[in-house]
């Protein structure tokens, strides 16, 4: 009998102290951690379009600047000077890659590309999100396709340089641009 | 007379207890080399055959001299200061632990550092040859215990480390014989983005980019003939492992045209190197002889998987050095398969 | 004649090597004293004679029936010095000390006859064991006396063998030439009448076998005897080696081939056979082949048994000093090192001597090696005529293993030393060991010669299966009953499980 | 005045040596080394988890030896995980909540504390068996122990791997970084290294 | 649909390989890599005892927690499915499959502290798959482990017969730098599949 009283008391104790201590930090952190979420969604998009933000404003920059059109195949983001920008997501030489690619009014030319998450080789792969190789994506076009050259050899407006030793990670990311961008074309054919 | 006596000197200092006590063992290697061994058979056998580790590991480096003389034809005086690195740097690990273990300075360390070198792009900066080198041949080799007691081939271990560790610098490191620019582009990468080949004559005769030891095609296959009829590399493994990737890349060039023929697999990239001179290092292989075709197997058909499918262009030392570390698995299956009904 | 080829699987072929033993005969002229071993460290063992008694030649001086062994008599006429502890095959052994007188009367064995054919099985044994002959073979001549640890009717092959697969053997025709062939055809009939049920077979190497015609020839009695040609590689005169390229039969590795019914005689064994029963001759007097660089001249010598070594070189030795003079009985790879100051014993055949060389090779790894013996082929004189150089030297230092495989390619058992010297190495035996075949090695050092990496493989295999032995991971009786072996109720210790050395290994057996 | 010879002598003292040095949870007792390979290529990552532990390790020795009395022998080793997953839980929510980008980076390790066998293992060994006192006390020294040696892990990985320290440049523009350092196989390298001095030191012998 | 799975298996086994990337299950790893028989005795537990756990997890993660917005607590629950299963497959084995017990029994207390175990089940919500994806997932990753820690148990046997390994370095140590060594080489398959 005492046994059985021993362990009700035991459970009852140990529940209330665990059950509070769960409940008191979901309570504590649940806001925060949506916001972080939030944060990490619209932060991509925000910088490859180029806009300032603050952390406390994001939200309401995002909604000021950018206007979100649902389509079933695609979610795109517009901004007011026209520019439209496209999400990608795709599988990279290691896992997944996801970014956004901005484009200009004729839905051809590029003028930014950002890239949200990648988990390429460090120091390798993951030269992919370096400023300098996201920023040679400006102003090439899709004829009907990005190609990607080795590095130095680009020559037309279609070609982009790769990355000397990453050579897998471009070909990943480009294709993955490329996949998604006819989609994002045909989106628009529809209309 | 003066010199002898100091000599004498030093020689009893190396006595037990005495203050250069650690510095005998490499005085003994030393005595070794230069006048042979005094030791004579304890009982039977009273007679002993001459080879022994100092010739075998010579005959392993004269196996190595075309690929090795070609280096420095093709890439000049650079090829030599990597060499030269390779063995500086990697013999200080060797000669550390040498001393702390005082036990004498093993042979294969002349292998293993001229093995390295060769496996490096031509214009590699010398500090990563060092860097390579050491990690070679301390994590590689001494600390499993030196040569004959690794596991895993010590120059290949250093070589991928310094592939991993420093990807922007091996991949940018070719240069064709002769020429002064660097390019990125061996005949494997050539052919990976645009399905371009290099002519045959041109790959056997060496005019591409590629590690230095591994672009004259030629002399490595009269190397590694010269050593398998020696007897110092065993047929065995050469012959499976390029034959595996010829059936391989037969069947794959068939089916799609973008995985590299036949005769251009063999002839692109290290595998003939990797084939002929450390696949068959017989402290890593496999010991016995079932054991050892599946091992050029298995190294082939990595070799060919890699190459074909993976990131990287190159999956010689990949798949070696994943054979390496299977080859103790190997070895049991194979003796616990044969032997699986033996008694006594 | 039934000729067969014998095909012996791993071995070496040792050959060209400096100092082999020329066709030349030479009578030894007959020493002041002489020394015979009678035992090992036996204490008990004592012989018939004292200090100061006077024996005769063909006097049996030691003789026990009770156990396995034969007869031994005193060579000569003479006044025994002394009974004391000598070197012996690198073991203190008791030993009558005679100084001979200069008469050379022989004492003949009782009962020997021209002819034997009229003679009863038993009485033919009884003259072998009474001549000593019975103590000859790898494992001695069975006859109704315990002289083997079978009986006569046991045996059921009989292997008279010249397979020139050591370094330096003795010259056939020293054996078989002028009367020769016909001493040895008769010495096989009488053998053939002891062991009635028994298949004769004669093996002989590539280079010898030209024999065969000539000894074919001079067979009577209708002798059914099948001739096998061997490849002249070591270690194909082993009793296990033998059995299989001859007869196809599996001879565990610690037994000998007398365990399976098998007796393995050399070409003068049966000689002997023949002068003991025809010519009432005991055994005491051998011919021993000298080999070796070390000799000046390398000849057969016919001696009496107990000649000291010192007694032999005399005058014949290059080397002045006798610390770098190493003696080595019948074989270069198995055979024991005996001294200046030992006798040769019933069992020698070939008595070699080799350098120590202590010396300095300079740059040794680097040069061409015109003579220099190698299982690799790393060095020129395996293309090239030479003879090449012989010594102790070990050649290199110890290193640890390369699996270089030089010891599974001539390995004659067909087992992989390399895998398995590391479990003795490390003392790490257990069934693993066992099952990977380290019974199966038959102690021919053969793995030794070859290493690269000089590691004393043959040794810790040797080391291996005692120890192995004294765990009982195995145990005797497994051998016994998987291969059927005889002989072992009464002999156990002095055959079974114990250092294979085919030629003193009986001797301690037999003496 | 207490001297520090007697110090020594107290139990307290002596937890916290066996804690910090004698009976390292990682060199010697080889525990825990999932998430010492895993998270140590960043000196952040290594101190948050390092944090997470010793947080749990103190909240698991309270809850744990307070409650020791109480909690019946048949269902301990389940009452462990319970409270064990639930704090590691709460560090989970609290690194998501304020240190978004270390709580991505570190991923599914932070879950992976409760099969950490150091507190598993110090619940069973210790914390079940002693008072609060000295639970916290061993608590706080084997955090502190795998903190620490996290951090020393870290530190070189990050710089040879980064360049960096914290987060901050050390190493100059032209140092190359040596990736592998900072993947997996550098984490072996980097740990074997860290074991076998520090078992050479401690003169640890393996069977 | 099938090439997806056989994209997850490969992966699991060879690109992204539990124990050589993700370094987890280390301490068994590490305590029982000594000797082949113990490795692969451990290795066959954990391939059982993963994929069973994997399958038990994903239906109480996606049917209950989820509807119940309680995924806050997915962590003990797992932790206490894996402990259950153990039990439970202890108790079965016993009664039902005394050989099978004989063989890994004791290896099975043993796996309640493996974090492959939970490891996998995290990665199943973290990556979202579905339930025939997690199956494989499961299969292939403990696929994985089995053959990491029966390389480095063939390896740890033949060292003990040739090496010479440094006092400090034995036994932990060693099986890092192996590991570490083996991890280069399973680089090499990097790119081969991508999930």
């Amino acid at each position: 009998m005492k046994d059985k009283i021993m362990m009700i008391v035991f459970v009852l104790i140990l529940g209330t102290i665990l059950a509070t201590t769960l409940v008191g930090v979901d309570a504590f952190t649940e806001p925060m951690i949506a916001k972080n979420e939030k944060i990490k969604e619209l932060s991509t998009i925000l910088k490859t379009f180029g806009i300032e933000y603050t952390d406390e404003t994001i939200e309401k920059v995002f909604t000021d600047n950018i206007s979100t059109i649902v389509y079933p195949e695609m979610t795109i983001y517009k901004v007011s000077s026209g520019e439209m920008a496209f999400p990608f997501e795709g599988s990279g030489f290691q896992g997944p890659i996801i970014g956004v690619a901005v484009m200009a009014d004729d839905k051809k030319t590029i003028t930014a590309v950002g890239i949200k998450s990648q988990v390429e080789t460090p120091g390798l792969g993951s030269r992919i999100t370096e400023k300098q190789f996201l920023d040679s994506f400006i102003g090439k076009q899709f004829d009907p396709e990005l190609i990607l050259v080795g590095a130095g050899k680009s020559s037309n407006k279609t070609d982009v340089d790769g990355i000397t030793g990453a050579t897998m990670s471009c070909i990943a990311l480009i294709k993955v641009i490329n996949d998604d961008y006819k989609i994002f074309n045909s989106t628009f054919k529809g209309d | 007379m003066k010199q002898q006596s100091k000599v004498q000197k030093l020689i009893h200092q190396m006595g037990e207890k005495k203050s250069l006590h650690k510095f005998k063992s490499i005085f003994e290697t030393m005595e070794g080399i230069i006048f042979g061994t005094s030791i004579v058979t304890h009982g039977a056998p009273h007679i002993k055959d001459h080879i022994e580790i100092k010739r075998y590991m010579s005959f392993a480096i004269i196996g190595l001299l075309p690929a090795t003389a070609a280096a420095v034809y093709f890439y000049g005086l650079y090829a030599l200061a990597i060499i030269m690195t390779s063995y500086i740097a990697g013999g200080i690990v060797e000669v550390s632990f040498a001393i702390v273990r005082e036990r004498e300075i093993e042979e294969g360390f002349l292998v293993t550092g001229l093995i390295f070198a060769l496996v490096l792009p031509p214009t590699l900066p010398l500090w990563a040859v060092a860097i390579g080198s050491i990690f070679g041949t301390f994590f590689g080799k001494e600390i499993f215990g030196g040569t004959g007691r690794n596991i895993f081939n010590p120059a290949l271990v250093g070589r991928l480390f310094i592939t991993i560790a420093f990807p922007q610098l091996m991949s940018a490191s070719w240069k064709e014989p002769f020429a002064d620019v660097i390019t990125s582009a061996t005949p494997l990468g050539v052919f990976q983005i645009s399905g371009e080949m290099t002519p045959y004559w041109d790959l056997l005769r060496g005019l591409h980019a590629g590690s230095m030891g591994e672009v004259f095609s030629l002399g490595i296959i009269v190397g590694g003939i010269f050593l398998m009829l020696s007897k110092v590399s065993n047929w065995r493994i050469p012959v499976s492992y390029l034959g595996t990737v010829l059936v391989f890349s037969f069947i794959g060039n068939m089916i799609s045209p973008a995985i590299a023929p036949p005769v251009f697999s063999i002839l692109s990239g290290g595998l003939l190197f990797g084939a002929m001179f450390m696949a068959t290092d017989p402290v890593t292989g496999p010991t016995t002889k079932i054991g050892k075709y599946i091992y050029g197997f298995g190294c082939g058909l990595l070799t060919f998987l890699i190459r074909s499918f993976a990131g990287y262009t190159e999956g010689v030392m990949f798949s070696i050095i994943f054979m390496n570390g299977l080859n103790p698995l190997i070895d049991h299956m194979v003796l616990k398969t044969i032997y699986r009904n033996n008694k006594i | 004649m039934k000729l067969l080829n014998g095909k012996i699987s791993g071995g070496y072929e040792l050959k060209q090597f400096k100092g082999q033993p020329s066709q030349e005969l030479i009578v030894q002229v007959l020493p002041e004293h002489l020394y015979i071993p009678l035992s090992k460290t036996d204490t008990k063992i004592k012989p018939f004679v004292r200090t100061g008694d006077k024996v005769s030649a063909g006097q049996i001086i030691w003789q026990d029936d009770d156990s396995v062994s034969s007869p031994i008599h005193s060579s000569v006429n003479g006044i025994v010095e002394s009974v004391k502890k000598m070197d012996y095959l690198e073991q203190q052994v008791s030993v009558v000390k005679i100084t001979s007188t200069d008469s050379t009367e022989l004492e003949k064995v009782p009962g020997f006859t021209n002819d034997w054919r009229k003679l009863g099985g038993k009485d033919l044994e009884k003259i072998i064991y009474l001549s000593g002959t019975s103590s000859l073979g790898s494992s001695g001549i069975p006859t109704g006396f315990k002289s083997s640890v079978i009986e006569p009717e046991d045996v059921q092959h009989i292997i008279i063998h010249s397979t020139d697969s050591e370094v330096f053997n003795p010259d056939v025709s020293v054996f078989l030439k002028d009367d020769g062939v016909k001493k040895f055809t008769e010495g096989l009939s009488i053998l053939a009448k002891i062991m009635g049920k028994a298949s004769i077979h004669i093996a002989m190497s590539t280079n010898t076998s030209t024999w065969f015609q000539v000894i074919d020839n001079a067979v009577s009695d209708n002798l059914s005897i099948s001739f096998h040609k061997t490849k002249a590689k070591y270690p194909q005169s082993h009793d296990s080696v033998l059995a299989k390229t001859v007869l196809n039969i599996d001879i565990p590795a610690n037994y000998k081939g007398i365990n399976k019914g098998i007796v393995i005689l050399g070409i003068q064994d049966v000689c002997h056979v023949y002068e003991a029963v025809v010519e009432g001759k005991p055994l005491t007097e051998k011919i021993v082949a000298l080999a070796g660089p070390v000799f000046n001249d390398n000849i057969h010598l016919s001696l009496k048994v107990g000649t000291l070594i010192s007694d032999i070189s005399t005058g014949r030795l290059l080397l002045e000093d006798k610390e770098d003079i190493r003696f080595i009985n019948n074989s270069v790879l198995t055979g024991k090192k005996s001294n200046f100051e030992s006798p040769i014993g019933r069992n020698t055949e070939v008595l070699i001597a080799l350098e120590e060389k202590r010396g300095q090779d300079l740059m040794f790894f680097a040069k061409p090696g015109f003579k220099k013996d190698s299982f690799s082929n790393t060095f020129l004189a395996k293309i090239l005529p030479f003879k090449k150089t012989i010594n102790t030297n070990l050649n290199g230092e110890q290193r640890a293993c390369l699996s270089c495989g030089f010891c599974q390619n001539v390995c004659p058992a067909g087992i992989l030393p390399n895998v398995l010297f590391p479990y003795v190495e490390r003392d790490r035996l257990d069934e693993t060991a066992v099952q990977y075949g380290i019974f199966k090695c038959i102690d021919c050092n053969l793995c030794t010669y070859v290493c690269t990496a000089k590691i004393p493989i043959a040794a810790y295999l040797k080391e291996g299966k005692k120890k192995l032995l004294e765990d009982a991971y195995v145990k005797e009786d497994d051998f016994i009953n998987s291969y059927n072996l005889i002989g072992l109720k009464a002999g156990r210790q002095q055959v079974g499980c114990s250092p294979m050395q085919p030629k003193e290994q009986t001797n301690e057996a037999a003496e | 005045m207490v001297t520090f010879t007697e110090i020594k002598k107290t139990k307290s003292y002596q937890t916290v040596l066996d804690g910090i040095w004698r009976d390292h949870p990682i060199s010697s007792m080889v525990l825990g080394i999932c998430s010492a390979l895993a998270v140590s290529n960043t000196v952040a990552n290594a101190i948050a988890m390092g944090a997470g532990v010793t947080f749990v390790l103190l909240a698991t020795s309270l809850l744990i030896s307070g409650l020791r009395n109480i909690i019946p022998r048949r269902v301990r080793m389940i009452t462990y995980m319970i409270v064990i997953a639930s704090f590691v839980i709460v560090v989970d929510r609290v690194l998501k909540a304020y240190f978004p980008e270390i709580s991505e980076s570190i991923g599914p390790y932070v879950g992976l504390i409760i099969t950490n066998c150091i507190i598993m293992g110090r619940a069973e060994a210790f914390y079940s068996q002693n008072n609060v006192l000295h639970s916290v006390l061993d608590s706080v020294a084997n955090g502190f122990s795998y903190t620490y040696t996290l951090v020393a892990i870290a530190i070189v990985r990050e710089i040879l791997g980064f360049g960096t320290l914290l987060g901050f440049q050390v190493m100059p523009d032209s140092f190359p970084k040596w990736v592998v350092i900072s993947m997996a196989p550098g984490a072996f390298f980097v740990v074997s290294l860290f074991i076998w001095i520090t078992r050479t030191l401690a003169k640890v012998e393996s069977d | 649909m099938a090439i997806n799975l056989l994209m997850i298996f490969i992966a699991a086994v060879l690109t992204q390989n539990i124990a050589f990337t993700y370094l987890l299950g280390m301490c068994p790893f590490i305590s029982l890599s000594k000797s082949l028989r113990t490795a692969s005795g451990m290795g066959f537990a954990v391939i059982f005892v993963v994929t069973l756990t994997a399958l038990i997890n994903w239906p109480i993660y996606n049917y209950i927690l989820v509807p119940l917005h309680s995924e806050l607590i997915y962590y003990i629950v797992f932790i206490i499915v894996i402990a259950g299963t153990v039990q439970l497959v202890e108790m079965i084995m016993e009664k039902f499959f005394p050989v099978l017990q004989a063989a890994f029994g004791i290896f099975l207390p043993l796996i309640t502290v493996n974090c492959t175990v939970l490891a996998v089940s995290l990665f199943m919500v973290i990556r979202s798959y579905n339930y025939l994806q997690t199956v494989v997932f499961a299969f292939g990753a403990s696929i994985g482990w089995i053959i990491a820690i029966v390389i480095v148990a063939a390896i740890n046997e033949k060292l003990a017969l040739v090496g010479d390994i440094p006092r400090g370095m034995k036994g932990p140590g060693i099986i890092m730098t192996i590991a570490g060594i083996l991890s280069l080489a399973f680089l090499g398959f990097a790119g081969m599949v991508t999930v």
